[in-house]
């Protein structure tokens, strides 16, 4: 059932190959290390890993610009990794602190970074799909060319804000770029259980936009496949949907015991893993040695120290505050 | 100062602000071709066309969102919900992005959105087109909600509520567009109450559409005698308490007019202020005057018998002062 | 761009056919004295006209059968009169009285009969769709085999209501008849203007369930391909799409200045009118004479006359019951 | 007597209406496969196979509906929407559909559907995850609103529910789970609210997850020489009135405890209600504890001091007999 992991040569030029993997490793080690701060307390409320789905969200916003939106889920803290939101100010915002990207108030669902232009963290299923059709509508009437990418999960299919947030974008030419993270799960809910068309680009296309359908762990497929569909968007052609086949290693969130999978589905798609897969093309090719690899998830592994060494460190907004960013501060003049 | 409806006031309103803000538009389901349903945008997609005054398919989750996307992207968007009956099937985008991203975000994203609907019952449209749900939404933090219940406000409020950097709810109620009044240049406050009528027995508190019923009663209480002030909330969040309990503590009884269900209206709110921090000022016990516990019934006697109305207002004011 | 008048001969038996112009006539009259009673004061509120419809509802329901539920919109008269509700108790519904099929409660956008199996009038666009699938639900898990008619507009597609409903029948598979009513515009908004993609049929089939458009001014082509869609459905086969082509020769309402539509636009549909053009090919057929048309035409005017008479006649509910049918009245043990 | 958690409670509620009526089922998401959110539904899939115990797609709005319909269709569906925060996006079939086709259609057709779901804060759960939106069902005529807060209720309240010939909407607070408590058998009844802690100098009046809060303030209250009764709400629509009144009559004195935003809150209507019918019994305003109006942020310490805690409970009843 499950497609052999992906293989073969790699191709792209060496230096982005490894950025690639770089970020890969970033998020990989960030996230393990969330889940371990959770266990201790460190972290609250709900987490949703990505471990597993790397390869989407690296692959994608390597296709992006600077200038490019973005609006994700609450399984984002890859995109707001990638999207430039620095890594202390990720962890320093799961843990509550001031000092998060989210000043602390919005927690793990609620990354949100105006300078790196992510629009969040959305803890509504298909929340985000309407806002980014809107962030769109911005551009277009203020010429302003730019992609508009929305993640969201194949779960949120079925919602109805889907539906009419993508007959808005394709009747109206915006240039959002729907990235559908078809990890094969909504919860427990398998996408055969959820959709009458499980054939989800089929599903799309019956709004008259483009559609393209990729290997979700395959880093190099992905970024790919977005490099075409953004560059759809940016050339004013309207929206694109792009469907990722992924799937997720971990479970839905820290509280959920897993009953709806097997374990051996779980491992069979461990094997297509972007992480291993993409480093064993690279060694393969060449392009990699173990040293290298080590180095960089050294790198990474530094880097996560150091951002949960910034949490640590960070402050407790005082609650005489807590009433502060309900509205915004307006100067009479 | 220039006559005219309370209807040509808010399409006087939307122009201006259209033609003075390149950022501002108009979206919503038959606001361009069609007119607006209530006439409001008849003619200015003639003159600011497709793009500024754009028709939305019947999508009110979607374009409510689009509309928040829109303000975070740096527009301005008036999005019309034809009537807070639809609303409703909006009411997440609203409450959980519009009123909470702000706040989500530590203060970086503000969302200056003004979203634009007909309320309220009064012309037989029955049970599912005729709620009165502006208490809801003032009860939710993020929001701004204004009733603009004259033609003045209905003329100035829309100019304050599109400088508002956040998110403002304005509720036009569908019994008020062929009123008619005069108006004087430029914006108005959006963060007082007005009293409208002043009187020194009792305070009628109301808002919106229930406000010329609240002055016909309070014209029906001077001649028997009673001399009632009517204050006007126009704005429902935040409330303007101030206001409504410096009349009260003067006249030292209240009577609350809404035309929500009784049970959980803003009357309720306003009734519990009251009794929190002006209940030694009070001569008798504050009562409230909304509409009957029932879906609202389609023929008009039954319409009638379910609405406030002006002698109910009176006979509420007047057992206030122990009087049949 | 408009098509050709129905022509041609009508393919079914005598009595089948004047039974479809009788229903057709029954309509017409009925709501043209609507129009007038609204003028009149009579009636009030909104009211949506059927006029230039009436091919649909009739050739529809004339495929269904007396044990089918039907649920329909604010535009429902002609279902109502066609599902078995008497004209006498529709008409004192437009009045509000007592006598009216739903106590007056309701008015002319709420027609319920529960003997007849009419489940409304519903003035939420979109909002019979899932109440029709909960129908067809109820009737799966109780092993009942029936048709489950939702009569809707084509601007209620665009609604997140559509979306969720049709995916539920179809991944479900229960037994849904979604019936589309595409008069061209909803309100002022032309088809072109709210769906990104304008087949509907094409946009139905995403769901994965098979879909059927026919001609909506020609009665015997609905009521053919009705048969065939209620047979599939009633078969247990799951939901099935179909969608009238048609077109609404009044305004939306009794608001409605029409601007969004040229006049030559709905002259030259008046020409495709689904009365004269079937009464005209049966009297090709020498299936109808002139006589027996005015006979038909004058029987639908006398159970018009007696409607109105007895809605005159009807009560008022005492101010007193004006709480009354919020709750069930509840016969304590 | 079998004393088991709220969460089995509930479950074991929904197992026993469902081997009693074929009729009753469960809908929602990811009560089946997964075993339910906040894990209720675990091992009902198993006993009663995936047509009873149905996994609904994303879709709020559409299961609701389909839930209005199974329940005209003859069934007696209990409809689990994950929690209040998702349930706006189902608001119409609720508002539009199921608490108003029994008055619309004159009485013909009744809606016997039990609408189940989490609510309330203190998970750190932020935002948009956080709401208490009981008091807008509540103010929503043709609808029943019980808040079950004790562990009898949570195993009681179900079959009563059941056998209402019209929609009940069951709000389960998120922090009541785990709490464990006494059950007998049957049914219990859904008409009356509960004094849960008998006292004559002040009522502490609430409901849901405020209620163990409550007590715990009625039990510092205690140790300063305040005997405080406490009354639990249990049924939000139709309000029990004669009950909160008759404890406010006795004790002289009431504090309403209420997670929702303190404006426009059910607690607004409780206070509303006792200022118009017990005014002249009071010896103090009466007072309520709410949320603070800030959506709920993420941080514990600040989540802490948005919500309603025992502390601020004592603070705001001392301060009614002139206590600082
Ligand atoms: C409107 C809404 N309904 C339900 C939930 C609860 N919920 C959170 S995540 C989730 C599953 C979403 O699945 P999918 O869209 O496939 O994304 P994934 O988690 O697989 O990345 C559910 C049901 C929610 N947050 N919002
Ligand atoms: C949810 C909702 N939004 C808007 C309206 C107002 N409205 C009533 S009918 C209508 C047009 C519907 O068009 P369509 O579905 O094509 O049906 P038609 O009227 O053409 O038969 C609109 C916008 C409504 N009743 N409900
Ligand atoms: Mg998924
Ligand atoms: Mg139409």
């Amino acid at each position: 059932m499950i497609a052999p992991p992906p293989s073969g040569p790699v191709p792209c030029a060496r230096e982005t190959a490894l950025s690639l993997l770089d970020d890969m490793l970033r998020i990989r080690r960030m996230e393990e290390k969330c889940a371990e701060l959770y266990g201790a307390g460190k972290i609250r409320g709900f987490l949703h890993l990505y471990i597993g789905e790397e390869a989407v969200a690296t692959g994608a916003i390597h296709a992006l610009e600077a200038e490019d939106n973005v609006v994700a889920t609450y399984r984002e803290h890859a995109h707001a990794l990638l999207c430039g939101v620095g890594m202390d100010a990720i962890m320093a915002e799961m843990y509550g602190k001031r000092e998060g990207c989210s000043r602390g108030r919005g927690g793990s669902m609620h990354l949100f970074d105006a300078r790196a232009r992510l629009y969040g963290g959305n803890a509504i299923v298909g929340g985000g799909l309407p806002l980014a059709t809107g962030l769109a509508l911005a551009d277009r009437m203020q010429g302003i060319a730019r992609v508009n990418a929305c993640f969201f999960g194949e779960g949120a299919m079925a919602e109805g804000a889907f539906h009419e947030a993508v007959n808005l974008a394709a009747l109206w030419q915006l240039p959002v770029l729907f990235c559908c993270e078809n990890n094969l799960y909504a919860m427990g809910t398998a996408l055969a259980r959820s959709e009458a068309q499980t054939d989800l680009c089929a599903k799309a296309a019956s709004y008259r936009l483009p559609t393209l359908s990729v290997d979700g762990m395959d880093v190099v497929a992905v970024h790919e496949g977005t490099c075409e569909a953004a560059a759809h968007v940016r050339a004013g052609k309207g929206p694109f949907f792009v469907e990722f086949r992924t799937y997720r290693f971990r479970a839905h969130s820290m509280f959920d015991a897993e009953l709806y999978r097997d374990k051996r589905e779980v491992e069979a798609w461990k094997t297509r893993g972007p992480i291993h897969t993409f480093s064993a093309r690279l060694k393969q090719q060449g392009m990699l040695t173990e040293e290298q690899f080590l180095a960089l998830d050294r790198g990474a592994g530094e880097e996560v120290a150091r951002a949960v060494a910034f949490a640590e460190a960070g402050t407790w907004e005082p609650v005489e505050d807590l009433a502060r960013d309900v509205h915004t501060p307006v100067v009479m003049p | 100062m220039t006559r005219m409806s309370y209807r040509e006031a808010m399409r006087e309103a939307i122009r201006a602000a259209m033609r003075e803000d390149a950022r501002v538009f108009l979206m919503g389901e038959d606001v361009g071709r069609y007119g607006g349903t209530y006439a409001v945008s008849k003619g200015l997609l003639e003159e600011f066309g497709p793009e500024r005054v754009r028709d939305a398919p019947l999508s009110e989750l979607g374009f409510v969102g689009a509309g928040v996307g829109a303000a975070l992207g740096g527009m301005r968007p008036i999005v019309e919900v034809m009537t807070v009956n639809f609303s409703l099937l909006a009411l997440d985008q609203i409450v959980n992005s519009a009123a909470t991203l702000r706040h989500m975000s530590g203060g970086q994203f503000s969302v200056p959105l003004v979203v634009r609907m007909a309320t309220g019952a009064g012309r037989q449209l029955a049970a599912q087109h005729s709620h009165s749900l502006e208490g809801w939404y003032a009860h939710v933090p993020g929001l701004t909600v204004l009733a603009p219940a004259t033609v003045a406000d209905a003329r100035g409020m829309l100019a304050a509520a599109l400088a508002d950097p956040d998110p403002v709810i304005v509720f036009e109620h569908v019994q008020l567009y062929n009123t008619e009044g005069d108006v004087a240049e430029g914006p108005v406050d959006i963060r007082r109450a007005a009293v409208r009528r002043a009187g020194t027995q009792v305070s009628l508190v109301t808002y919106g559409g229930s406000l010329p019923k609240t002055l016909e009663a309070a014209a029906m209480l001077a001649r028997e005698g009673i001399d009632a002030e009517v204050v006007d909330l126009r704005v429902l969040r935040p409330l303007d308490l101030p206001t409504v309990l410096a009349s009260v503590r003067k006249t030292r009884r209240a009577v609350v007019v809404d035309e929500a269900w009784k049970t959980g209206s803003l009357a309720a709110e306003i009734v519990a202020r009251i009794a929190e921090e002006a209940f030694y000022d009070l001569d008798a016990a504050p009562a409230r005057v909304c509409s009957e516990e029932v879906p609202i019934p389609y023929p008009k006697h039954l319409e009638d018998a379910a609405l406030p109305q002006a002698e109910k207002i009176v006979a509420a004011a007047r057992a206030l002062f122990g009087k049949p």
